[in-house]
């Protein structure tokens, strides 16, 4: 019998994925980027399975308005990456150096 | 609940079957006589010196970046049409609003020249 | 139903709605008549903004109305917090315009964005729904991250951008899992309704509740940039243009501080010792970590950024203490804060020449004989930050460590006192550096605007008189949380 | 029920699985590929959820524009000397030791017995649309958030336009209209000179 909380464990893991690409990533970038959406993804199930038992809409709409903000932020994100790359020409996270003190 | 979606099921496995049925069959059956030359990008002219996959010009991502602003606004679009008789005139004031936005949105990029390809 | 009638019930939100119009008005002014005068949207904008301070002002005094079926509300607080959201953006757009349009960037889109910026952290201090203030969070983030990339010659600001967006996003991301949870656990999303729930005591999920609480602090934490969630800071003070900087130092953390009093203080009333210690090991490692390690910075921008995280540590204590008078204190602080970074990274932007800032301590090197009065007034600054007694800064510090004695946490307020005199050491040392070193070479020194030099004569006044005559604004901040 | 214990663990393992592609495959273009996929099974999964316009949504919207977006600028950006030298891998045990630590703490939090006083969902009937309950609040009741959905597009259309300009272009084009146009007078210019005499 599936119930609320494995899908909220299910997002616990898509969550802990997420925030593993964060520290693990040494690649580049736009994986960054690809990581933050698969965090919102963790908290977009979780929302939905909680308006799912609680039959309340307001999850849901949340939800819509949190695809809405990260696809404006994606859309800015990469808006930024592209001047990025075109001052270094790679997008490494390694290349993320110049500013350390 | 979940029965109601026995159709999409069927629709979609027969949609994998179909598509995947010739490219397995193409590739069982055909002959495989590979060599280097047939598996060059270009098989006469000059040798292939770089990869056949050019980066894309940024006026592609330009474009892709304005769809998406305007996709989701379709998306907001929808549950209105489907409601407009419940939600009355506020609602559609609610939705003139955020189209009145939008349409600045629309405005500035096509004074910035954002929607010109040449 | 007509439009009149529909904005008939959103005339708490005046203020919003009519920032938003002017915004929408700079952007098509700057489109079609920026060949006209390439300033128009920058007169806008400071008209716009000295609308709103007055729009807030007048509200100041009325009782809380809510409006938009109860997920705004307007209360003597907000409107306080909206008031010096306004004013320390107006400096920071006066003293962006001759840096702007000496670099040639975009004059139109850098003011369009500040003001939704601007808009998204009024929405932060008055919503009363998790779903508004988030996306007031995001309005007030997205533009910032494109207006530090917006120097599009400069390598270092595109870096800038890049990790502050990544920080960001992750922190938003953060909150968020944090308010799902929450959703859980109160089953709404409306502020007020949580507060009944938690102070019924109905809510019993007590695991779940501290798992979303240490997710929401993270990311508030995150956002005001106090250690141990402090990495970006540093890199992104120094990376992003100074007039960037100065903005994004000053009304952010303000709107930041009104969103933590709407997540912790109005939704959770009775679960304050919970939240509690999270934030005494915020505070103490913010303190300790920024006082220490801006010794041995010799950019001044990175320096002043160590000095901010210090100052988020200071302002914490005032949250710590739980009392009235704690976030009376805390606000008084915020405000006092927000004044001397805008002064602080506004003598870097006036002292740049020629688009190159004047970013290390040693351009400071013997100020005092090239340009007293500026001189004069970085030494008021960094007074000021060290709490030096006839400057706001002494008062701020003071409030908040009477907040902590009354609540018997004498210990976090004698740690707060050595951790201050460790930071005088390197404020002070700025100030030997301008008045006893002699200047380096005899290199041209850059000829001041006139609006931005009188600008920054009335910020670093200001931090003087306020700090003569305190007693006006720390009896505002106590009205406004009786 | 059976059936829907297996599709949820059938969905669940692909979500999983593709977000574990996301992180770890070395090419951006697989792990866009991959996210795609997870976006896919997610979808179904909220489909199950009984939230069939936002599974929509997240075909639409992310899979057909937020996607391809990401695809695009990895294809604009040459990303072979980018592939080719990684080198830092000696965070991944702390990192991975640390994610484990926090799964088991969230899958401690999150356990079956913390959530015994919500409710089961109810089972709805054919009739009922998502879509309609979904719109009938989020154009009255959630109209402040709304509008504010529309001022984040527009901060998005001008951070992005802002950030990266149009170029001039300096490709050299004809110009038909002009070229129909031309008078005589504005190419030739007929001179009368005297003439010279040969030495």
């Amino acid at each position: 019998m599936i119930n609320l909380s494995h899908f909220l464990i299910l997002g616990a893991i898509l969550f802990c994925l997420g925030l593993t690409g964060f520290v693990v990533n040494r690649k580049n970038l736009i994986n960054l980027l690809m990581c933050v959406e698969l965090l919102l993804l963790a908290v977009n199930f979780n929302l939905i399975a909680f308006s799912n038992s609680l039959n309340d809409i307001s999850g849901q709409v949340f939800v819509f308005f949190i695809l809405t903000v990260a696809a404006a932020e994606a859309a800015i994100g990469l808006a930024i990456l592209m001047v990025f790359y075109r001052h270094k020409h790679t997008i490494a996270v390694a290349e993320l150096d110049e500013l350390k003190g | 609940m979940l029965g109601q979606y026995l159709p999409i099921l069927i629709f979609i496995l027969l949609g994998i079957v179909m598509g995947v049925l010739p490219i397995l069959g193409g590739w069982i059956l055909g002959p495989k006589k590979p060599n280097k030359e047939k598996l060059a990008a270009y098989e006469c002219g000059f040798p292939a010196f770089e990869d056949a996959r050019l980066p894309f010009d940024v006026r592609y991502y330009l474009v892709a970046i304005l769809f998406i602003i305007f996709d989701l606004e379709t998306a907001f679009f929808v549950p209105w049409a489907v409601v407009l008789n419940d939600i009355g005139w506020f609602g559609f004031w609610a939705m003139m609003i955020f189209l009145g936005l939008l349409v600045i949105g629309f405005i500035y990029e096509w004074k910035k020249g954002a929607l010109e390809w040449e | 139903m007509y439009l009149s009638t529909f904005f008939a019930n959103a005339t708490p939100a005046l203020p919003e709605i009519a920032l938003l119009s002017m915004t929408c008005i700079v952007l098509l002014a700057d489109l079609f008549f920026s060949r006209l005068c390439p300033r128009i949207p920058y007169y806008l904008t400071q008209l716009a903004l000295l609308g709103v301070i007055c729009l807030s002002l007048c509200a100041l005094n009325k009782p809380q109305t809510s409006a938009f079926f109860g997920m705004f509300m307007a209360d003597p607080l907000s409107s306080l917090l909206n008031v010096f959201i306004c004013l320390t953006s107006l400096f920071s757009f006066l003293y962006a315009r001759s840096f702007l349009e000496e670099t040639k960037m975009p004059l139109g889109e850098y003011y369009t964005l500040g003001l939704f910026s601007v808009l998204g952290m009024m929405l932060m201090v008055s919503s009363q729904n998790f779903l508004p203030l988030f996306l007031g969070l995001e309005l007030q983030s997205l533009p910032l991250y494109a207006m530090i990339a917006l120097r599009r010659s400069s390598g270092i600001a595109s870096e800038a951008a890049m990790k502050y967006f990544i920080m960001g996003s992750l922190a938003s991301a953060m909150l968020l899992y944090g308010i799902s949870l929450l959703y859980g656990v109160t089953h709404s999303l409306s502020i007020s309704e949580a507060a009944i729930i938690f102070s019924q005591g109905t809510a019993t999920h007590n695991t779940v509740f501290a798992c979303a609480l240490v997710f929401i602090i993270a990311g508030i934490a995150f956002k005001f940039g106090a250690a141990p969630f402090h990495a970006w800071a540093p890199d992104v003070y120094q990376g992003a243009p100074s007039i960037v900087t100065l903005f994004l130092g000053s009304a952010p953390k303000i709107a930041m501080l009104g969103f933590t009093f709407k997540f912790l203080v109005q939704a959770m009333p009775t679960l304050q010792t919970q939240w509690q210690l999270f934030f005494i090991i915020l505070a103490v490692l913010s303190m300790a970590l920024g006082n220490i390690v801006a010794v041995v910075q010799t950019n001044f921008k990175r320096m002043l950024a160590y000095s901010s995280i210090s100052h988020m540590g200071y302002m914490l204590l005032g949250l710590i203490s739980g009392t009235q008078a704690g976030y009376a204190a805390a606000t008084f602080y915020i405000i006092a804060y927000a004044f001397m970074t805008l002064a602080g990274f506004a003598m870097i932007a006036l002292l740049s020449k020629a688009g190159v800032e004047a970013e290390s301590i040693k351009d400071f090197q013997g100020l005092n004989y090239k340009h007293p009065w500026l001189a004069f007034l970085v030494m008021v600054v960094m007074f000021s930050m060290a709490g030096v007694p006839p400057t706001i800064g002494f008062f701020a510090k003071l409030s908040v460590l009477q907040a902590l004695v009354q609540v018997d946490l004498v210990w976090l307020a004698a740690l707060a006192l050595i951790f201050s005199v460790i930071g005088a050491y390197y404020y002070i040392a700025v100030i030997k550096t301008m008045y006893f070193d002699q200047p380096e070479k005899s290199t041209p020194f850059p000829t001041l605007p006139l609006d931005a030099t009188i600008a920054i004569s009335v910020n670093g006044l200001l931090l003087l008189i306020l700090g003569l005559f305190p007693s006006g604004l720390i009896e505002l901040c106590n009205k406004v949380f009786l | 029920m059976l059936l829907e214990t297996i599709f949820f663990y059938l969905f669940a393992a692909g979500v999983v699985l593709s977000a574990v592609g996301v992180v770890f495959l070395r090419n951006p273009v697989h792990s866009a590929l991959s996210l795609v996929l997870a976006f896919v099974f997610s979808a179904c999964l909220w489909l199950m959820l009984q939230a069939e316009f936002l599974a929509l949504i997240l075909i639409l919207v992310y899979v057909g524009a937020v996607m391809t977006l990401f695809l695009f600028v990895v294809m604009t950006i040459n990303l072979d000397a980018d592939i080719k030298k990684q080198t830092f891998v000696h965070y991944l045990p702390f990192g991975l030791l640390l994610m484990a630590l926090l799964a088991a703490l969230l899958l401690f939090v999150l356990k079956p017995a913390h959530f015994l006083s919500i409710g089961q969902p109810i089972i709805q009937d054919q009739d009922y649309s998502n879509v309609q309950v979904l719109g009938k609040v989020l154009y009255t009741h959630y109209v402040y958030p709304f509008e504010l959905a529309a001022v984040l597009l527009l901060v998005a259309i001008v951070a992005a336009i802002s950030l990266n300009p149009r170029q001039p272009s300096n490709k050299k084009t004809q110009n038909t209209e002009k070229q129909l146009y031309i008078k005589r007078a504005d190419r030739v210019r007929l001179l009368s000179m005297p003439t010279e005499k040969k030495p």
